[in-house]
């Protein structure tokens, strides 16, 4: 392999990394690293000037290694990728080096020293990029159908957008009927929209078409393949159903919680939750006296989130209470009532209007409830008249928070996609990626993901559904090059990394006569978990082999401790 | 007789720690200037012989950041971390090297100050150690 | 004896075992019916290594040896792996002298099976481990360090061990054991106590080929105790996956790990 | 199926471990350290470890090959035969006898060797015969025969283990004697003493406990520096010297001079730490000395030899157990091949051919008429090729193309012949020049026995068969002799070879195959009844009274000049052997060792502007090579080391072929170089 030709480009990043690093004394540095044949710096390196620079070096010095030390890879990696793919050159041979979030704007006090640490980043860089080598991105077809997973508002919402964008769906539903949530209740806050029409609207959206195929009383039993080529397993009321899908998207929604044994509940006749209020309301029947209390088994030890729809929830029964019993009473005892955004807040206003009663409670002296006389006594320390109060119902609400589904394990699992502690599905990236899971072609809406509000809902499964449509109205799926293989002259078979994959990549396989593992690059998420577990260095992962970091390991070593003595 | 200033070695997993590292620096959070961050796509990938490798010859101190247990990206990935590292901290306490030179962590994408924090901590612990015996030692 | 159970008996094609000749003691494979020279068992040869260098080229065969303790560990490691049948290699059940007990300071001497020998009394710990735990780490290092200066890269440890199954050996490269030529330095050795930390043995035959006389089993036994102080893992249990491999499913997941 | 264990010798440093060949149904799957051996205990170098990769490699020689204009062409045994001893004839009654020379080899068996040096004077009637030896022991054969008679190892390998003290000079031993360096360790374990006097850093001097640096070619200055030192503080063995030497006198007026200021000033060694070790060596009860090529190849080789003698003489450091001084002999049989009479001035056994009854004896037992005249050394040879006075060279495995001194003469030399025809089991350089390319059999393809450096006779068994028509070279020695009308060549095993050697050659009249596949002897061993000498010179020298030779420092043939400022030494390094035939076909050595480097001192190198791995151009006034820099601070400035291993970059283009007058050897180790960023 001939020495590779580096080209080495430092931003100044306007002040950001130029007023605290000596720029040009990192670039004097990085012009007698090995295999650097140009060494440069921009005022801003992503801005047309900057990029269009860097790609005239490449032609001018034919570069085959670029490194740039500017900010950070997770948000300018693509930019700079392109221009060398446009200046002729693989974009895998390209190199990262961050001097500004790792560097500069942490070092702030410290010009000297930061300027030393930039130069041994950019050493290291580079000591990686001569050893980088060009990938090809792999390409997979994809099955044109998707499946989503839960009928409710989220699941319902996503699967008629595919299905009006001509994608074969299929509705994967546990209970009897489609719907969920949607149908035990009878209103949707704050337009007080009736519940009954929207889920109409969709329904007709789905009955009339061929593309749509809704599996009742049906649950997930078995998830295999990736991106474009899964085959999902579902068990039909009893008979098994194989189907070939695209894409998969999660929307299993989310259980109220059943606070058994808090304030009475199950015990004492009258303490009930909002479905069961939900339910009351539907049948037209509005109690006398009524006492919301919120947070029950939420924002505590063990449960510590707050599950945002129950505030809500509760304003607007209380206010649908006095619309059909307007000399009802009402009372909402509340940690905080969190009543965000504009509409919401209308609400808490027009509540507090009509003579909803808020009284405030703290978890350290939590609220009593008792049966009395044949009403329900509810004893309350309100923290902001600092005094004991007695309220006497008919019933009371507890507003309870969302949970995750007591399967949504079962889902993780079968999908190999996370959730967090509380059972919650994760998305990829908070901001970045937020419909979509780490797992390609799994995507996540509704209130699996958190507890969501019926227009949040709505929003999040569109655009799960339009995300779920690129690859497959594209046809293809491409896997960036950063998948695991295994040297065959080296592996030893010994199977480590087949344990240690979490997606099943990785296969004993006989290669001419000889046990090998074999990755497959689809199902292959590129985490390197087989490249650690292999005890003989035949497992590598493109992009971060050891050869190239050990060689940046003996480049910190070499320009750090060498310079020491 | 200036003060030690150890070099210390970082592996960041792409999706948290390495995101957390960016958020400190976002943040603009002061830390000391000895720590050099190695990207990788997960805890999970960081083999053993790499920090080997780095202390043996001479590196203060090495510094593994994965996701907090439960919010790997790649979901157990750094299960398997926090399995492996302790087990290399025996080795090197087992042939006399001080066990603090090697500190395994989790810091999420959210967590600039516990980065910062981290970071601080960690140089602090290493110069309190003094330099890498094995600088000095001639095999 | 030895030739009737291993081919009446327990039905093998070939016999591995350790017998006198040409003025020494070696190694020996017979099929049925060749005759075979004095066994001795006090020549502690490494019988699954051997058995491990010759087994891609017996094919079906069925191949009984001379099984000590940690022989049967040993193989359960491989098995474990899937690189040996253990259908294929049948155990004629060896039980260690009191010497070689001793020499290998072993702690589980007694095979399941003991068709050869009398069972003996496990040995205490390891009293070279026992007095480096107690000292100062500096001192500690200091040994180690002399220890590992006389190492001569033979590559003795890692061809001669059992459990050892890579053909090209990491250490061999340059990627983590960096090029200082001879002695190979710290590297080399803490990467191959950590390789062995979830499958070693225990057999000593690192330590017994080591023509610096390293005191290799001692650093082995060190990772052992490391290993089991932190997950309960002791190595030669087929049905033991190896800890650094598994979820921290069923432990505590300890979120803040600051004892790291 | 089929899996043998076959006890056999290893192939490549003269330790000569014994080991298990595993062969599988006619493959060679590996090697298996023997637990029971008295010199390895079980132990092996990495070389010995992978003495079975080299030999069923696709390189190997498997048919004669005859050139034909510019190319070789196969052919027959029969016709390559058969065309050998026409040439031969041919040359012989065209130019005389004493126009062939005939190489013998230390990496042939005892017996092999035999029948060379029985073929060459014989049948060719030439005392023309020579191997390597002459480049590496020649002045030890020569200095030790003058000072106790003997000139070998006086103690055994196992002794190391028992020694106080161990004085190591010239010697890189752990490199290449690993398991002799193990011994060494065993005794630093048990609380021994190590002195190392070296140019270099070695493994082992890292390890001394008085480890002295010296200028290359300095040796006598800091011996007889030494030897001053114990004379002045009464430290000689005086009842050693009185009863069992001669010449004391001579020695005391012959070191008087070498104050400790002066020899400072030539070796460089300070003056405190020599005459420390000069104590410490004299004191222990139980001293040995162990040396190598840095003491003998150079060109007052046989002088340091026998300075080392005095030393050990002079503190009665020999002829008892852990006591003694010992040359380690660098390949697996170049002791037998000596002592097979691979030399031209001697039978084996250390006869002298100018030695009348000798002769007598030989001519007797060979039924010819022998020459009496010593024949050519090798390194005389080469030189008389270049002057058209040799015409004919046959080579059994040996590759002067890269071992010997100055090959860019060698190279001329070859080409000068009219016959070259080459024995060996695979292409090497100096085969591309042959004639005649015969493909034999190597140690694990026959049978036979070398004698490693502690005398021991140690047996080489056939464990498979040699790869397409190769021959073991004893076989190709026979035919070749029948076909020159010779008789007493009619052998059907080695087995008999041995048994008429051992006829001829008192110190090992004793021995035969059938004692040695059980028993471990070393000889001398002149009787069936005798167990064997593992300690010579126990009551009185071999030649009765130990010699004292006054000798002095004299400066190497090339010193640094102006131009070529650095001395270059030459050796190997622990992965490769030799030229590198086996080794370099071995995938795991030549990994360790892949390439060519020149050793240079960091200030030096500093002071040049080369960096570590850099390519840099050495030269001396004989040539130039390109090779890698290694930049270390473990060889003393001033000095630079070049291993001899590698054709792409020989060091011996640069070596200097001055002789030592005695033993012919060359200073391989000494020459004027200089560096320069390539």
């Amino acid at each position: 392999m001939s020495m590779a030709r580096t080209g080495v480009f430092i931003c100044h990043c306007g002040h950001n990394i130029a007023s605290i690093v000596a720029v040009e004394e990192v670039v004097k540095f990085a012009r007698t690293l090995p295999g650097v044949v140009v060494a440069d710096h921009n005022l801003y390196s992503c801005s047309e000037e900057g990029l269009s620079a860097i790609k005239t070096s490449i032609k001018q010095n034919n570069l085959d290694r670029v490194v740039v030390a500017a900010c950070t890879p997770r948000t300018h990696e693509p930019l700079f990728r392109k221009i060398c793919e446009e200046a002729g050159i693989n974009k895998y041979l390209f190199e990262f080096v961050n001097i500004r979030e790792h560097c500069s704007w942490i070092h702030a006090k410290e010009p000297g020293p930061a300027t030393e640490k930039a130069k041994r980043l950019v050493a290291m860089g580079v000591s990686k990029a001569a050893l980088l080598e060009p990938q090809a991105e792999t390409e997979s077809s994809v099955t044109p159908t998707a499946v989503v997973i839960g009928g409710g508002l989220a699941g319902l919402t996503a699967a008629a957008s595919l299905v009006a964008q001509d994608i074969d769906t299929h509705l994967v539903e546990q209970e009897g009927e489609i719907g969920g949530h949607l149908s035990r209740v009878s209103v949707l806050a704050p337009e007080f929209d009736e519940s009954r029409k929207l889920l109409d609207s969709l329904m007709s959206g789905l009955a009339g078409s061929e593309k749509a195929h809704i599996h009742l009383r049906s649950k997930l039993k078995d998830v295999h393949g990736f991106v474009g080529n899964f085959e999902v397993t579902i068990d039909e009321h009893g008979k098994e159903l194989k189907i070939p899908a695209g894409a998969i998207l999660v929307a299993t929604g989310a259980q109220e919680f059943q606070p058994v044994g808090e304030y009475g509940f199950g015990e004492l006749q009258g303490t009930i939750t909002q479905l069961d209020l939900e339910k009351m309301l539907s049948e037209g029947k509005a109690p006398n006296r009524t006492v919301f209390i919120q947070c029950v088994g939420s924002r505590q030890p063990g449960r510590e989130y707050c599950s945002r729809i129950c505030c809500n929830t509760s304003l607007k029964n209380a206010l649908r209470i006095l619309d059909l019993n307007p000399k009802a009473a009402v009372t909402i005892i509340h940690r905080d009532i969190m009543s965000y955004g504009t509409a919401w807040e209308e609400l808490y206003r027009r509540a507090s209007e009509r003579g909803v009663r808020f009284l405030r409670y703290a978890l350290a002296n939590p609220t009593k409830v008792t049966r009395k006389d044949g009403s329900l006594l509810v004893e309350v320390y309100d923290e902001t008249l600092a005094e004991r109060i007695n309220v006497e119902a008919d019933v009371v609400v507890l507003a309870t928070p969302m949970v995750s589904r007591e399967n949504s394990g079962d889902v993780s699992k079968m999908l190999k996609v996370p959730r967090d502690k509380y059972g919650f599905f994760l998305e990829a990236h908070v901001k970045l990626r937020p419909v979509e899971f780490a797992t390609d072609g799994v995507f996540i809406c509704g209130s699996a993901r958190w507890p969501s509000s019926a227009k949040e809902v709505m929003c999040q499964a569109l655009a799960a559904a339009a995300k779920a449509a690129i690859p497959i109205k594209r046809g293809k799926v491409i896997i960036e090059a950063i998948t695991a293989w295994a040297d065959p002259d080296k592996c030893a078979a010994c199977g480590n990394c087949v344990t240690a994959c979490p997606y099943e990549a990785v296969e004993i396989a006989t290669q001419d006569g000889k046990q090998i593992a074999k990755v497959n690059d689809a199902q292959c998420k590129g985490c390197g978990a087989c490249v650690a577990a292999c005890p003989n260095d035949a497992m590598q992962q493109r992009g971060f082999t050891t050869r190239q970091l050990g060689a940046m390991i003996d480049s910190l070593v070499k320009n750090a401790l060498e310079a020491e003595q | 007789m200036t003060e030690f200033e150890p070099t210390i070695l970082a592996f960041c997993c792409n999706w948290c720690s390495y995101a957390g590292a960016d958020l400190a620096g976002v943040s603009r959070l002061q830390m000391p200037p000895n720590v050099h961050i190695v990207r990788v796509m997960c805890s999970a990938s960081v083999k053993p012989e790499y920090a080997i490798k780095a202390i043996s010859q001479g590196i203060d101190g090495v510094l593994v950041l994965g996701c907090h247990i439960g919010d790997c990206h790649y979901m157990t990935g750094n299960h398997r971390t926090a399995k492996r590292f302790p087990v290399v901290q025996k080795l090197l306490e087992d042939v006399g090297i001080d066990k603090t030179r090697l500190r395994l962590d989790w810091v999420s994408a959210a967590e600039g100050e516990k980065f910062q924090k981290v970071v601080t901590e960690f140089v602090e612990d290493v110069k309190r150690l003094g330099p890498n015996p094995l600088k000095e030692v001639r095999f | 004896m030895l030739p009737e159970l291993a081919f009446d008996k327990l039905g093998a094609d070939l016999l591995l075992a350790m017998c006198e000749g040409h003025g020494n003691v070696g190694p020996i494979v017979i099929s049925k019916g060749e005759k075979m020279a004095k066994v001795r068992t006090d020549v502690p040869y490494q019988l699954v290594t051997i058995l491990t260098n010759i087994y891609p080229f017996i094919g079906q065969k069925k191949l009984a040896l001379l099984c000590r303790r940690c022989d049967e560990k040993a193989l359960a490691e491989l098995e474990k792996r899937g690189l040996v049948d253990e259908k294929r290699v049948l155990r004629i059940g060896l039980a260690c002298s009191a010497d070689q007990i001793k020499a290998c300071r072993c702690s589980d001497p007694v095979p399941s099976v003991v068709h050869i020998g009398a069972p003996g009394k496990p040995a205490g710990e390891d009293e070279l481990m026992n007095k480096l735990l107690a000292m100062p780490s500096e001192e500690r290092l200091k040994f180690w360090t002399a220890q590992f200066r006389k190492c001569n890269k033979c590559f003795a440890c890692t061809l001669n061990c059992p459990v050892c199954f890579c053909d090209d050996c990491v250490l061999e490269e340059r990627t983590f054991v960096a090029e200082k030529g001879i002695p190979p330095g710290m590297s080399f050795h803490l990467i191959r106590t950590f390789h062995l930390s979830d499958k070693c043995v225990e057999c000593g035959e690192c330590e017994r080929s080591c023509p610096a006389g390293i005191p290799l089993l001692t650093l082995r036994k060190m990772a052992a105790k490391d290993m089991k102080a932190l997950y309960g893992f002791v190595s030669g249990d087929k049905k033991k996956v190896s800890p650094l491999l598994t979820t921290l499913e069923g432990e505590p997941m300890e979120d803040e790990c600051h004892e790291c | 199926m089929n899996v043998e264990h076959v006890l056999t010798t290893c192939p490549y440093c003269g330790t000569g471990c014994n080991f298990y060949l595993q062969v599988v149904d006619g493959r060679l799957v590996g090697v298996v350290p023997c637990k029971t051996d008295e010199i390895s205990l079980g132990k092996l170098c990495i070389k010995g470890y992978n003495a079975h990769a080299f030999v069923q490699h696709p390189d190997r020689l498997i048919h004669p090959m005859v050139r034909q204009g510019g190319d070789m062409r196969r052919v027959s045994w029969e016709e390559a035969l058969d065309k050998l001893a026409s040439e031969i004839k041919r040359i012989r009654d065209k130019y005389g006898p004493d126009s062939i020379a005939v190489l013998a080899s230390a990496k042939c068996t005892n017996e092999e060797n035999y029948l060379f040096q029985k073929l060459a004077r014989a049948v060719i009637g030439t005392n023309n015969v020579d191997h390597c030896a002459r480049l590496c022991h020649a002045s030890t054969v020569a200095g030790l025969l003058y000072s106790f008679g003997s000139g070998a190892m006086t103690n055994t390998i196992p002794e190391f283990d028992n020694a106080d003290c161990i004085l190591v000079t010239g010697s890189n031993t752990l490199e290449a004697h690993p398991i002799i360096g193990s011994r060494m360790l065993r005794a630093l374990e048990k609380g021994a003493k190590i002195i190392t006097v070296d140019p270099r850093d070695t493994p082992l001097s890292r390890l001394a406990a008085i480890k002295l640096n010296q200028k290359s070619g300095s040796d006598i200055a800091w011996i007889n520096g030494m030897i001053k030192v114990i004379i002045d503080e009464g430290l000689v063995d005086g009842e050693f010297v009185e009863t069992r030497t001669t010449d004391f006198a001579k020695l005391k007026e012959a070191v008087s001079g070498y104050h400790l200021d002066k020899v400072e000033s030539i070796t460089g060694i300070p003056k405190d730490r020599l005459a420390e070790a000069a104590r410490v060596f004299a004191k222990s009860k139980r001293a040995m000395v162990a040396y190598a090529m840095g003491i003998t190849q150079h060109s007052n080789g046989t002088d340091i030899v026998k300075a080392l003698a005095n030393l050990s003489m002079v503190t009665g450091h020999l002829g008892k157990e852990s006591n003694g001084l010992n040359p380690l002999r660098g390949q697996c049989n170049v002791q037998g091949s000596c002592d097979a009479g691979g030399l031209p001035n001697l039978y084996p056994g250390y006869q002298r051919v100018d030695d009348e009854q000798t002769r007598a004896k030989f001519e007797q037992a060979w039924g010819q008429r022998l020459p009496p005249k010593p024949g050519l050394t090798l390194t005389c040879a080469v030189k008389d090729a270049l002057v058209g006075k040799l015409k004919a060279m046959i080579i059994f495995g040996e590759n002067i193309m890269l071992s010997d001194p100055d090959i860019t003469h060698v190279e001329q030399a070859l080409k000068e012949l009219e016959l070259v025809a080459v024995v060996d089991i695979f292409p090497t350089e100096t085969s591309s020049f042959a004639h005649i390319i015969l493909p034999a059999a190597c140690y694990a393809e026959k049978d036979g026995t070398f004698t490693n450096t502690d005398r021991s006779v140690r047996l080489l068994r056939k464990a498979l068969a040699p790869p397409g028509e190769a021959w073991p070279d004893w076989k190709i020695a026979c035919e070749l002799a029948k076909r020159l009308g010779a008789n007493g060549f009619d052998f059907a095993s080695p087995a008999q070879v041995m048994d008429e050697m051992a006829k001829v050659t008192p110190i090992y009249g004793g021995i035969d195959h059938s004692r040695l596949d059980s028993e471990h002897l070393r000889w001398p061993c002149p009787t069936k009844d005798h167990k064997g000498t593992p300690i010579l010179h126990t009551q009185k020298f071999t030649k009765g009274l130990g010699t004292f030779a006054p000798v002095h420092h004299k400066p190497p043939a090339e010193e640094p000049s102006e131009e070529y400022p650095f001395i270059l030494t030459t050796g190997r390094n622990l992965f490769q052997y030799h030229t590198g035939t086996m080794t370099r076909r071995s995938p795991k050595l030549e990994r360790e060792a892949p390439e060519p480097y020149v050793e240079i001192n960091t200030g030096d190198a500093k002071r040049l502007g080369i960096v570590d791995g850099e390519r840099v151009m050495v030269s001396s006034r004989r040539g130039a090579i390109s090779l890698k820099a290694a930049v270390t601070d473990r060889i003393i400035p001033g000095s630079i080391f070049i291993p001899f291993h590698y054709a792409e970059a020989p060091a011996n283009r640069l070596t200097n072929a001055a002789l030592d007058p005695v033993s012919n050897i060359p200073e391989l180790k000494v020459c004027a170089a200089k560096v320069q960023k390539a």
